[in-house]
């Protein structure tokens, strides 16, 4: 009878310490209900441990902090912020937005979520209609979800620009840099096998020929769990090109660093999402030299105007850890929050979605300087076509892919990592810090 | 001495035992010590040596490296032994190099007794140490075993089922069934017990006949 | 172009054979699949990274952690679920991976998630017949080479490792030898370990750091084990090469993207057809 | 039988305490309801096969995603409804099942694990390179039409669903079908000995094992509106499938329930007290404790507890 007791008792332990566990967590959930009568609920969803995600709920915590200081929101209301991670997990994605509107039921959300997972909660913000800003994923298809079902999609809002217009003045830095300055004709696209890489290599290499007058010479997807890309970079050179477009936002340092470790002789620029973070130099131990990226704005290297750089001085003094600069969402973050807040104080709150959709729509911050348009936050209108592409971008962030660049920011920049780990914008002119270059070991 | 019981009387039960391979109970002693519950590693330090009854080769070792394997707790003397087992059994002096997988069953056999003299034991358990062999390799497996006891000194432990092959060896002998001892004493004087010689010696020399009963496992020697 | 793959091929199969080896050794000696073995290369290419890059100490002491690391985890995974749970192998395969699933957390919360490149060994790069090779990933390759060959070495003539083959092909004799298995089994699976760690090491010169790159060696030493039949370090060798040679040569002949697709068909087919493996014997 | 009576009442009460529940709890507690019922199903398919006849399966995603992605695709490309998808799917994660895993159960243990593995591996690379026009390559497919609005409809429906493929399994492993395949997990010869087919029992075990992936899958992926390669054929997916049947109490019909109920709640619990990965650190550690020294799982300790409580219904 005695051995029959002991594990029983045991058990009692683990079972006594398992009701505490769930009496503190439902402590913990009351706790909130409780605030979320008096407050406004704001929702993160994104990944917590990567870089961007964190960026998104930084500026939102910024945003959010101050917001409060000055005395809360409708009608002197406090904001909380609520993180949900995603992991980058589509699933866990969507469990993360059910739980911040079902447990939650937060009244706004932001996003720093990465396409598939953005792509991966949509339904369950079409059902749930909550106002959502989306500061990272720059997936076109979502805006042309807008335009197909504009009832639906109503809560939507992508304060990025997407990656057509992405693409669309990149074809443009082919013309002028590529081309034009370096004297370059033909290209290998090497592109990693994922939605973003399929993307992108899609609209560059529809563009570069006819518009930028660079021969496309070969593709090269590549498996993202590649080890060893020397047999990838002999491809690249066999093909015959001039330079080499690279596509990758998985282990884009894996190959920035091999490539820089083999010295492959051969430029190679495009985008590298892991190089338009500060973090890039560490992150490849200085294997990361001579590379360039497309990134939109702001970016490293990107002068800041008043407003950006109070907001990036207040994140340095708050962050200690990485990232050390906010990404581009991290500015989308922050100064979208605001907007949105405006919009529901214009709306009388979040609950009439449509009110809180047009008064975002109105939203338009400016932000100048050297008396000059430097950053845009506002959207299109609806039925506004872009001169350029010739379509509509509804609930997108306005963007300029013209010359001058006077009517918004424009959708990009150019930045360059130079082999002393500094870095500045090389393109559009108007936004340049510095100069293109080629590593040292390119002729 | 050796120790004989039909197929599952407990003989290799009763070694694995001493060997601290299976768990007993009771109190196993070698030369007044307890080496009761302290493992092979224990027991093999303590100088006894096992040559079981399926061999328990090492099958793609040399059987120079099978014999090497038996020197791991006697690694001082290993040249010293290594020259004796070849003395005893020049036939793996000549196979040094051929894989254990490769050898016939009295090579295996020789190889086995060869492995369990590397650890130079005080007193070496074999186990059925005739089984499945010809009656020549059988008689110079005896001659071996013969002259470990006689020239080096060895106690020499059997577990036969061959009972005429024991008697003939054994100064003394000890008769197990279902795990319980039958009988014990010195060969000659067991030799003319009558009720034993029919059950256990049999009428042809080299005969065994199983008795009812006996096969069940008998696990249960204290 | 042909002398390209061949060198590529020679290279990566090198580092390949030296992340399974490990793997093999415990497999051979217990049946078991470890498959938190990928786990060891993390934790080696971390804190090679940790040491070199946030610590600032010469690279040596990061490989010498990293090694210690590695055996460290190796006895660790053996005390605490291999002996526990006495073999059982489909119990220790399950556990392993859950054990796997729990470091990839770890990493993300003591590092983050987000990739980091470890400086290389030795930093530069040589152009033999006209295809450029980073000095770190030579010298990886040839240190794998002096690895295995050592191992095999040891494993054939010394004590140790004649015990160690002892055990892997019959338990019950290596201990009439007075072989104390538990002890063996420890030296295995620190070895295991150890090895594991410094071919991450290698392993991350070659690629990244990330929390999920424990996936990639994991299938590698499985199809290493699988195609090689039981861990035979000879066969582990073969069949790194043919696993290397056959990435390369779809990377530069077929199609980048499909490299995977190749790794995973060999295993399956492998396992169907022959299911002991090209070179399946009882032995390490 | 004066228990009948008794247990009667006690499955009316129960089963009227699921039907208001929605009432009564938060539409956030259903949704977790909601998840945790479909990895329910997937524990029970994985232990239908697995946890009785000792053949693990590595593989079950990969049966989960057949039939996810065959509804996704036919409903998304095709305009197939879905009345006439789901079953389409069944069927395909059957066949398919089949003709893929259906050599590999000669092979024995770890083996058998490994190839299971390697499939789920292949089949995660091959639906980003064959045909990603129609797989949606590895962004997968959103916007997929959904069966159910609303939490408590999304509760009704997985409830009945999971309840419905518990009894099913339930009953069928108390026939003697049931009980010579749990044979085969302790003793394959014994069950050839005794004049059966291990290997068609192994087979039929397969078959019921798929049947419930695919069904399981395809109502799955209904249920969240999007399918995506890296989240079904992952390795983290397997695991969570493969604890929430071992903790729960393998070889058993309510254990792997139990499980699945057990890891997602604990998982929802966690979320605002560790908003990061410590959660999966603290949940990945949970499971393996249980797993390492609870092997016969949570159903072992509940029963435990009620014979230390109520005394042994079998004495008393």
């Amino acid at each position: 009878m005695k051995s029959a007791t002991s594990p029983g008792i045991r058990f009692l332990g683990i079972r006594f310490s398992g009701t505490r566990f769930f009496t503190a967590a439902l402590l913990a959930a009351a706790f909130t209900a409780h605030q979320a009568a008096a407050d406004i609920k704001v929702g993160f969803i994104g990944s917590l441990s990567s870089d961007t995600g964190r960026s998104t709920l930084r500026g939102a915590e910024i945003a959010v902090d101050e917001l409060n200081a000055s005395g809360g929101v409708l009608g002197g209301q406090k904001i909380v912020l609520i993180p949900a991670d995603t992991g980058e997990d589509v699933t866990e994605g969507i469990k993360a937005y059910e739980y911040l509107a079902e447990s939650e039921e937060v009244d706004f959300i932001v996003s720093g979520s990465i396409d598939d997972v953005s792509l991966g909660w949509i339904p369950r913000m079409r059902e749930y209609r909550i106002p959502t800003l989306d500061t990272w994923t720059s997936y076109i298809g979502i805006i042309d979800m807008v335009i197909e079902d504009p009832e639906a999609m109503m809560p939507y809002f992508m304060n990025i620009a997407s990656d057509e217009a992405l693409a669309t003045l990149y074809i443009d830095f082919g013309k002028d840099v590529l081309k034009g300055q370096m004297g370059w004709n033909s290209v290998v696209i090497l592109a990693e096998d994922t939605a973003f890489g399929g993307a992108i290599t899609g609209l560059v290499t529809d563009a570069l020929a006819p518009e930028a007058g660079i021969e496309v010479k070969e593709i090269i997807k590549y498996d993202i769990a590649t080890v060893d890309f020397a047999p990838i970079f002999s491809k690249a050179q066999n093909s015959g090109a001039d330079f080499i477009y690279l596509v990758s936002s998985v282990n884009s340092q894996v190959v920035s660093s091999q490539y820089v470790k083999l010295q492959v002789p051969m430029a190679m620029t495009g985008v590298n999402v892991s190089a338009m973070g500060a973090d890039y130099w560490e992150d490849t131990g200085g294997a990361g030299g001579g590379m360039s990226t497309l990134s939109p704005v702001p970016s490293v290297g990107f002068k800041l105007d008043p407003v950006s750089q109070a907001f990036v001085d207040t994140y340095r003094a708050r962050y200690k850890d990485r990232p050390v600069m906010p990404h581009f969402n991290g500015f989308n973050a922050y100064h979208g929050v605001k907007q949105a807040m405006a919009a529901a104080e214009a709306a009388g709150g979040f609950d009439d979605v449509d009110a809180w959709a047009s008064n975002m729509k109105q939203q338009d911050l400016v932000l100048e300087l050297d008396g000059q348009l430097w950053l845009r936050y506002g959207f299109w209108g609806d039925d506004e076509v872009e001169p350029r592409t010739g379509r509509k971008y509804p609930h997108n962030i306005r963007f300029d892919i013209t010359e001058p660049y006077d009517e918004a920011s424009p959708s990009m920049v150019v930045i360059q990592w130079y082999e002393d780990g500094t870095t500045a914008v090389i393109y559009p002119k108007k936004y340049a810090t510095g100069e293109f270059a080629l590593p040292s070991w390119v002729k | 001495m050796a120790i004989v019981g039909a197929n599952g009387a407990g003989k290799s039960t009763l070694f694995d035992g001493v060997m601290g391979l299976v768990h007993t109970r009771g109190d196993i002693r070698l030369a007044g010590e307890s080496i009761q519950g302290k493992g092979p590693t224990f027991a093999v330090g303590a100088g006894i040596g096992y040559a079981s009854e399926r061999f328990n080769l090492f099958p793609y070792m040399s059987v120079r490296d099978n014999l090497l394997t038996g020197a791991w707790t006697a690694r001082k003397s290993i040249e010293e032994n290594l020259l004796r087992v070849h003395t005893l059994f020049p036939r793996l002096a000549e196979r040094e190099s051929q894989e254990a997988a490769t050898c016939s069953g009295g090579e295996r056999q020789m190889i086995s007794l060869g492995r369990a003299l590397m650890s130079a034991p005080k007193l070496l358990l074999v186990d059925e140490p005739t089984i499945g062999l010809a009656p020549k390799i059988c008689a110079e497996i005896a001659q071996s075993l013969q002259r470990m006891r006689d020239e080096m000194g060895l106690t020499v432990l059997i577990a036969e089922q061959n009972a005429n092959f024991a008697i003939r060896l054994a100064e003394r002998l000890l008769i197990l069934e279902s795990g319980h001892i039958r009988a014990g004493g010195q060969s000659e004087e067991l030799a003319k017990d009558e009720g034993l010689v029919s059950a256990y010696f049999g009428k042809d020399a080299g005969g065994f006949e199983a008795k009812e009963g006996v096969k069940s496992p008998g696990a249960a020697w204290t | 172009m042909l002398l390209q793959i061949l060198i590529q091929g020679f290279l990566l199969s090198g580092l390949y054979a030296l992340i399974a080896v490990g793997f093999t050794l415990i497999f051979g000696i217990g049946r078991i699949l470890n498959l938190a073995h990928g786990s060891y290369l993390m934790a080696g290419g971390y804190a090679f990274f940790w040491i070199g890059q946030i610590i600032g100490l010469p690279k040596i002491i990061g490989v010498a952690l990293a090694v210690f690391l590695g055996a460290g985890m190796g006895i660790a995974i053996y005390r605490l679920i291999v002996r526990p749970l006495k073999g059982d192998r489909i119990a220790v395969e399950i556990a392993t991976l859950i054990l796997a699933v729990i470091l990839q957390a770890a990493i993300v919360l003591i590092f983050g998630s987000s990739s980091k490149i470890p400086h290389p060994l030795v930093p530069g790069v040589v152009r033999i017949a006209d295809t450029p090779i980073a000095w770190s990933i030579l010298v990886a390759t040839c240190a794998s080479w002096i690895i295995l060959l050592s191992l095999y070495a040891f494993i054939r003539l010394s004590h140790t490792g004649r015990a160690m083959q002892a055990v892997s092909m019959d338990p019950k004799g290596a201990a009439i030898c007075g072989i104390d298995s538990n002890r063996i089994d420890i030296i295995v699976w620190s070895i295991s370990g150890g090895l594991g760690a410094l071919a991450g090491v290698f392993f991350a010169g070659y690629t990244q750091l990330s929390p999920s790159m424990w996936v990639t060696p994991l299938i590698i030493s499985v199809a290493v084990v699988i195609v090689g039949g039981i861990g035979s370090i000879m066969g582990t060798l073969a069949v790194a090469h043919i696993i290397g040679f056959m990435e390369v040569i779809v990377t530069t002949l077929i199609a980048p993207e499909l490299r995977g697709v190749f790794t995973m068909g060999l295993i399956i087919v492998a396992l169907l057809f022959r299911p002991r493996g090209l070179f399946g014997r009882e032995e390490i | 039988m004066d228990i009948g009576r008794h247990h009667l009442a006690l499955w009316a009460i129960a089963a009227a305490g699921l039907f208001v529940l929605p009432s009564l709890v938060g539409s956030g507690i259903l949704r977790t309801l909601i998840l945790a019922n479909y990895l329910a199903i997937f524990a029970i398919s994985w232990d239908v096969l697995s946890g009785r006849t000792g053949y693990i399966s590595f593989g079950q995603p990969f049966l989960i995603g057949i039939g996810a992605y065959t509804t996704a695709i036919l409903t998304k490309r095709f305009d197939v409804p879905m009345e006439i998808s789901i079953p389409a799917a069944v069927l395909v994660t059957m066949v398919g099942g089949l003709i893929v895993l259906l050599p590999a159960l000669r092979l024995r243990g770890s083996y058998f694990a490994l190839v299971t593995l390697a499939l789920m591996e292949l089949c995660y690379q091959l639906v980003q390179v064959i045909r990603p026009d129609i797989t949606g390559g590895t962004r997968g497919m959103s916007g997929l039409p959904t069966l159910t609005r609303g939490a408590s409809n999304g509760y009704y429906l997985s409830t009945g669903l999971m309840l419905t493929i518990a009894l099913t399994a339930w009953m069928l492993m108390r026939t003697r079908l049931g009980l010579a395949l749990s044979a085969i997990g302790m003793d394959e010869g014994a069950v050839q000995g005794a004049g059966l087919s291990p290997t068609r029992l192994k087979s039929f075990a397969f078959l019921a094992s798929a049947f419930i992936a695919g069904l399981g899958g395809a109502f799955y992926t209904h249920y969240l509106g999007s399918i995506a390669p890296r989240a079904l054929f992952d390795i983290t997916f397997l695991f969570t499938i493969l604890a929430a049947a071992l903790i729960g109490g393998s070889g058993t019909v309510i254990g792997p329930i139990l499980g699945a109920f057990f890891l997602t709640f604990l998982l929802e619990w966690l979320r605002p007290l560790l908003p990061g990965a410590e959660r999966y650190f603290v949940y990945g550690l949970v499971a393996l404790l249980l797993y390492m020294y609870q092997p016969a799982g949570i159903l072992a300790i509940i029963e435990r507890v009620r014979v230390r409580l109520f005394g042994d219904s079998r004495s008393g």
